[in-house]
């Protein structure tokens, strides 16, 4: 059962990075990437990660894939708008020939460790007291920085994206 | 503050106020006004060290202390004869010249000949081989900015090749100076970079010591420079702004003369007095090339550089000629030369700010609109030709001294030398500043009592060293002495 | 003996020098001043000087030792010690006396001739260094002290040359005069390290170089004392490096009288004087100097027969003269050949500052054949004239006999009779060229309506002070035929290395042939220039006039050459292969960069590209030897 | 079949979907979401050998990567809407601003 439900969920997540790397129209490129996310947190369920699939759905599927959408219609992008690419295919066969002996190397690499037992566990793993507690105890500083981060990040955000007054004077 | 602390400050007191004023204040007369009494804080520094410097051949106010341990490099700076009377020189000519460049400038000018400041005097003091690298390389990077933003003409141009030239040797030397570290430590089993430890090297065979001594010799013939190794000044000179040129002509390119008296000799003692003829008979070439090169130039920079390039290769060929005359009229000659240059270059530079021009051509009529700038001119004009009662001639004459000495043949053709200078000095001071101008007269200003002021103790040490001239010689006689019979002979031998 | 006195000759007319150009920058640079401060400290400072030299000259004619003053030492360096010492031996006193007296008069009649130029103060500031540089030279004791004063009145001469420089021409000879001086420099520089390094580093002073002569090889000698004459081809215009004397004419007149007839150009006699020591042991170089000092005298009486520039017939007459003293010098004869030196001056400045005298009448006029028949409106200035005229000429009593009658006697007796020859055919050409200027300037009708300027008292006092010495200078040294004392002679006698001895009847008969010789000058010039019309002036062309064409040669030869060669260096070595090759690699660099720069095309996509193909290589690497274990 | 390779491989191919993406698409959108499954495929790298593990230290690096993912996401898309408000496009070939003209 367990099996099965992997593998269902990695098709999926394949399959959705697959339509998103073919598509032309970014609309159904995102929605490639939203089922994508959304296997990946399901593959994240079948790690005991229950935290990390509750973040995965609401960040992800939640929070970034709505504002791609959003920005994607508040551009309002036409055909004429996206580029045209000729090339996609042999560029995208080319990188595939690329990745191959990445991913033979590193899956050589993880096949060599020793088996070990990757079964659901019910309790006091990945869920959220457990890894609230390691987060605020042994990790408090690199929580802190992330927060401050995200507070660049924001302010960044807005900086960027409103009106400019003049050209040139902007950097002085 | 001991006695030897006070080199330091000499050396850094610059940078840190160049630091602290880059980022306390933009009035740029503030600027230019604490940047000429750091200048002068420094002339009086150095004062007290001429005055207590003791006239004997070992190194005086040495400081000694752990730099990067690991490697045996040490901040290790002192100052002899030879160091000490150019030291002097730098502290004298620097705040006297800030006299001359006072209206005008850019903050970032200031700061930048505060940075060379501290470069050369760094370089001059270290007797660390790695702090001297460090500091020779320190200096190109102000000198960079300070032609590539305030040059004229083809400045990036010029700024460029002048750096990737003096690079391309400084890179020469730092794998000779690996080399040597490596090979002491290969020898004592401990790294040292000290300048008086390497010198006791015994393990080097003869190429490798060639090959290092041609590295060196190459790094710091392009700073001198030595034919063939001159073809940047010309463009450098001529598109510098006034301080560039004036400190590149009359500082930097004394350290490359220095820099082989300081390392060369003690390092390759043997390989020195092997090739010195050669090196006499570049540098004699030289200046009569060089002297030759600059009679027909248009532009009075580009004059000037060639003919900077003539004195140096005779400095070249004295400190070559490996003998008591040859060395010390060299040295002399630096201060000489240095004096009389910058003046000129100074003087030139006020004068292509006030008219426009600085090609022959269309210069002309400057005697009549500004005598005391004209007297100034010719007074440096004489002491670059080296007329008696100068300094430039006391160099000139125990230069040739010591290449008669060396080689009479070559002593036959340095000689020369009061003919070279004289002729395109004087033919081009008839046609820029005496004869009236062909067309409508310039505009012109006479100089300034600040900038009288500037020039008049360049004035009086230029009279002063060549009408007793004993005095001066004998701060640094006993370390070419000392050079000369305990480095050079010994090390001949061995 | 030790005297402090020494110094102070010297240091007086520079303190005149320093003062005037201090007053001068003060007048240029803030308010103007009186004419008659400069003139004040110009004249009364060589009188000082005069005054002191006198008084050490009376002192050593009752039997003084030489005095000598030590001031410091100036260098010492190795074996090389050289001092700051001034020598006040009987050359150098005697030489001092006539340059301080000379001098002196002539700062007088500057005072005059400068009345409302511009430079006046300027005038006289160098005027007093140039005196002081001059004392210098003769009160030095060793050469390179003496090479200061050398030089220094070189520079001086340049800056008098070209006083007025707006004018580029007058630059232009101060320079030809600076660089051709120069040369001789370079001979006079290498002649003493020649010397020194041959005498061992024994010493450099006269005293000790004198002393040790014998230790030298006979051949360094001769190279050494070659170039130290070099020394003094230049300085005092002989052949060949003359060249600039009658450029150096671009001057005022009052710095051609003092520079180029009473002091500077005498240097070099002077100096081959000073060093007799040396030329006596080498006769061969002496004999040398005695056929260049011939060549030289005929040589610019040759041209100055021609000439029609006053100014420049002076200056070739003074070439001519020097020509004489340098075969006194040459074949021993230093009484002889300094006395000549001593008469020159006096008759010579006259004839200068006559000239200057008419110039100055007319408005700056030059050209003799558009001055006529003076001899009416300036009475004094005509009547010195011909005092100096009759003195150069070599009529007896007057100076100008003595002197050169004994240099010729002394060329006949050492059995050179080429060079008596020469001596005495120039001897002919001087009285001709010297009539011929003074009949055409003085006597010959007036075509022209002038008006003249007034001539001031400045002006003719000295001139006739120096006529009086144009006479009887002569008589300081009226030979012993005679029943004289010779006064010079035994002054000087220490340096001589031959004696005149000649039987009297010899004697009567060679100053006879000179006399005769003269008058056939005299009496030539006389036919053709006494009533010459002057509007018919001589034709500018043919060898002579144009002075053998020597300038051009050397232009040719010498500036154009080494012009050209600047540019071959400058143009071709320099900018085509030596920077054109390290540019040529510089190009190489540019241009692999910028096919390099084809794959940096600020894509970033292609950026990552490369980074993955860098890493997928690195894997395919690993994975290979990861399998292959 | 889930085994510590099963998961390795996904995640494996996820990211390498990502790299490819980004490398071989032109639009700055796709760029975008590229990146965003290469950071989904280290996630879920980091999770699986958090419980092979059995220990917690890899899911926070992942929460961190999310977060991280996060602000990236804000930058990154303001970036773009600048982007397409100058140029009008969203090809990355248009936007070499950077690039020297070469003469």
């Amino acid at each position: 059962m367990i099996d099965f439900v992997f593998l269902a969920l990695s098709f999926f997540a394949v399959g959705g990075g697959v339509a998103m790397l073919i598509n032309n129209n970014p609309i159904y490129c995102a929605l490639g990437l939203l089922i994508s996310v959304l296997s990946v947190a399901g593959l994240f369920a079948l790690l005991s990660a229950t935290f990390m699939f509750m973040v995965q759905i609401i960040v992800y599927a939640g929070a970034i894939m709505t504002i791609i959408l959003f920005i994607l219609m508040f551009l309002n992008i036409k055909e004429e708008d996206l580029p045209h690419e000729p090339k996609k295919n042999i560029l995208i066969t080319m990188g595939v020939i690329l990745m191959i002996p990445i991913n033979l190397l590193i899956l050589e690499g993880v096949a060599r460790l020793p088996d070990s037992d990757m079964s659901i566990v019910e309790e006091g793993f990945g869920g959220i007291k457990e890894l609230g507690m390691k987060l605020y105890t042994e990790w408090l500083l690199p929580f802190e920085l992330i927060s401050i981060l995200l507070l660049v990040a924001l302010i960044g955000a807005v900086v960027l994206a409103k009106k400019r007054e003049k050209r040139g004077t902007s950097y002085d | 503050m001991g006695a030897a602390d006070i080199l330091s400050f000499i050396i850094f007191l610059p940078a840190v106020v160049a630091f602290i004023l880059m980022i306390s204040t933009t009035k740029i007369e503030d600027v230019r006004n604490i940047a000429f009494i750091t200048t002068i804080i420094t002339l009086i520094l150095v004062m007290k060290i001429y005055l207590n410097f003791e006239p004997k051949a070992e190194m005086q106010f040495v400081t000694n202390i752990e730099w990067i341990s690991s490697y045996g490099i040490n901040y290790y700076i002192g100052v002899d004869g030879f160091s000490l009377t150019i030291l002097m020189l730098i502290a004298i000519l620097i705040p006297t010249s800030y006299l001359l460049l006072w209206e005008g400038r850019t903050k970032g000018y200031w700061l930048n000949m505060l940075l060379i400041q501290t470069g050369v005097t760094g370089t001059l003091l270290s007797l660390d081989i790695i702090l001297f690298y460090f500091f020779w390389e320190t200096m190109l990077l102000p000198v960079f900015l300070i032609i590539g933003i305030f040059g004229s003409g083809n400045k990036v141009f010029s700024t460029i090749k002048v750096t990737i030239y003096t690079m391309a040797g400084s890179l020469l030397m730092f794998v000779a100076i690996l080399y040597l570290g490596v090979s002491f430590f290969n020898e004592y089993g401990h790294w040292s970079f000290q300048y008086n430890d390497l010198t006791t090297l015994t393990h080097l065979g003869y190429n490798e010591k060639l090959f290092l001594f041609l590295a060196f010799a190459t790094a710091f013939a392009i700073k001198i420079p030595i034919f063939p190794f001159h073809t940047w000044i010309t463009g450098t000179y001529s598109d510098a702004p006034t301080g560039g040129v004036f400190l590149l002509s009359s500082i930097m390119a004394k350290l490359g003369v220095y820099a082989v008296v300081r390392f060369m000799i003690p390092f390759f003692p043997d390989i020195f007095v092997e090739f010195s003829s050669w090196f006499v008979f570049i540098g004699v070439f030289g200046m009569i090339y060089f002297g030759i090169a600059a009679l027909m130039q248009d532009d009075i920079k580009k004059m000037f550089a060639y003919s900077s390039a003539s004195h140096l290769s005779l400095i070249a060929a004295g400190v070559f000629s490996l003998n008591s005359y040859g060395i010390n009229g060299a040295l002399y000659l630096i201060i000489a030369h240095a004096i009389a240059t910058g003046g000129l270059f100074l003087l030139i530079g006020l004068l292509h700010e006030q008219t426009g021009f600085k090609t022959i051509k269309d210069l002309g009529g400057i005697a009549k609109k500004a005598p005391i700038f004209t007297f100034m001119f010719a007074i440096m004009l004489f002491s670059n030709v080296g007329l008696p009662g100068t300094n430039g001639f006391v160099s000139e004459l125990l230069i040739i001294f010591g290449i008669y000495e060396f080689n009479h043949t070559m002593g036959y053709i340095s000689a020369v030398t009061v003919l070279v200078a004289a002729s395109f000095m004087l033919w081009m001071f008839q046609r820029a500043i005496l004869q009236e101008r062909v067309g409508a007269p310039l505009q012109m200003r006479d100089l300034r009592i600040k900038e009288i002021v500037g020039l008049v103790p360049w004035v009086i040490i230029i009279f002063l060293m060549g009408i007793y001239p004993d005095p001066f010689i004998d701060k640094f006689e006993p370390t070419v002495t000392h050079y000369i019979n305990d480095i050079l002979k010994i090390g001949a031998i061995k | 003996m030790h005297t402090p006195y020494l110094i102070w000759i010297i240091l007086i007319p520079l303190l005149g020098a320093l003062l005037n150009a201090g007053f001068y920058i003060y007048h240029i640079k803030f308010k103007k001043l009186p004419e008659k401060l400069f003139a004040i400290i110009g004249t009364v400072t060589p009188f000082i000087a005069f005054l002191f030299t006198l008084n050490l000259f009376f002192k050593l004619n009752d039997g003084s030792e030489n005095f000598e003053q030590f001031l410091f030492q100036w260098l010492d360096v190795d074996n090389l010690s050289i001092e700051m010492k001034l020598l006040g031996d009987k050359l150098a006193i005697f030489m001092a006396m006539f340059v301080t007296f000379v001098g002196w008069l002539i700062h007088i009649y500057a005072v005059g001739y400068m009345k409302g130029d511009d430079g006046f103060g300027k005038f006289f500031a160098y005027f007093n260094l140039f005196l002081a540089s001059m004392l210098i030279l003769v009160l030095a004791d060793n050469p390179v002290i003496l090479f200061i004063g050398w030089e220094g009145v070189g520079v001086c001469s340049y800056l008098l040359i070209s006083f007025h420089y707006t004018d580029g021409d007058n630059v232009m000879a101060g320079n030809k005069a600076f660089i051709v001086n120069r040369v001789g420099d370079l001979g006079f520089i290498l002649g003493v390290i020649t010397l020194f390094f041959a005498l061992d580093k024994t010493g450099i002073s006269f005293g000790d170089m004198q002393a040790n002569i014998s230790i030298a090889s006979n051949d360094l000698l001769i190279l050494s004392g070659f170039l130290l004459f070099v020394g003094a081809m230049g300085k005092s215009a002989q052949v060949p490096l003359y060249v600039w004397l009658p450029d150096a004419m671009a001057g005022p007149t009052p710095i051609s009288a003092l520079i180029h007839a009473a002091t500077m150009v005498t240097a070099g006699i002077y100096m081959v004087a000073r060093f007799h020591f040396l030329y006596s042991s080498v006769e061969e170089i002496g004999l040398f100097i005695a056929y260049i000092g011939a060549i030289s005298a005929v040589f610019a009486a040759i041209i100055a027969t021609r000439q029609q520039d006053i100014k420049k017939i002076l200056a070739y007459s003074t070439m001519s003269q020097l020509g004489y003293m340098f075969i006194g010098v040459g074949l021993g004869f230093y009484s002889s050949g300094l006395f000549h030196v001593f008469t020159h001056a006096f008759f010579k400045a006259m004839l200068f500052m006559g000239a200057g005298g008419v110039i100055l009448a007319l408005h700056h006029e030059q050209n003799i054949f558009k001055m006529a028949q003076h001899r009416k409106r300036l009475p004094i200035i005509s009547a010195t004239f011909l005092i100096g005229v009759i003195a150069i000429s070599g009529i007896p009593p007057f100076s100008g006999f003595f002197s050169k009658d004994a240099i010729l006697a002394a060329a006949f007796q050492q059995g050179e009779y080429l060079i008596w020859g020469v001596g005495m055919f120039t001897a002919f050409l001087t009285a001709f060229y010297m009539f011929r200027l003074y009949f055409v300037v003085f006597v010959a009708p007036n075509g022209h309506e002038k008006e003249y300027s007034y001539t001031d008292k400045t002006i003719t006092f000295p001139l006739m002070i120096l006529a009086v010495g144009a006479i009887f200078a002569g008589f300081l040294n009226f030979p012993a035929i005679f029943g004289g004392s010779a006064f010079v002679d035994t002054w000087l006698a220490e340096l001589n290395s031959v004696k005149l001895h000649m039987s009297h009847a010899t004697e009567y008969a060679l100053m006879f042939a000179s006399i005769a010789v003269a008058v056939a000058g005299i009496y030539v010039a006389y036919k053709k220039y006494a009533n010459y019309d002057v509007y018919k002036p001589e034709s500018e062309e043919g060898l002579i006039a144009n002075k053998f064409y020597v300038d051009e040669v050397y232009d040719k030869l010498f500036v154009q050459s080494i012009k050209r060669l600047s540019r071959y260096f400058d143009e071709t070595v320099d900018t085509k292969y030596i920077d054109g090759t390290l540019m040529l690699a510089c190009k190489g660099f540019i241009s692999f960069g910028k096919k390099l720069a084809i794959i940096q095309n600020a894509n970033v996509r292609y950026y990552a590209f490369y980074m993955l193909a860098g890493i997928s290589a690195t894997s395919m690497y690993i994975y290979i030897t990861l399998i292959g274990q | 079949m889930t085994s510590l390779t099963g998961y390795a491989a996904v995640s494996m191919i996820l990211f390498s979907l990502g790299a490819i993406g980004v490398v071989s698409r032109r639009n700055v959108f796709i760029i975008y979401m590229s990146i965003e499954l290469m950071l989904n495929g280290i996630n879920l790298f980091l999770v699986t050998f958090a419980r092979y593990h059995f220990n917690m230290d890899g899911q926070i690096l992942s929460i961190m990567v999310i977060a991280i993912a996060a602000a990236e996401a804000a930058i990154f898309l303001s970036v773009i809407i600048l982007l397409f408000k100058t140029k009008k496009s969203l090809d990355t070939n248009v936007f070499t601003e950077l690039k020297q003209e070469t003469e």
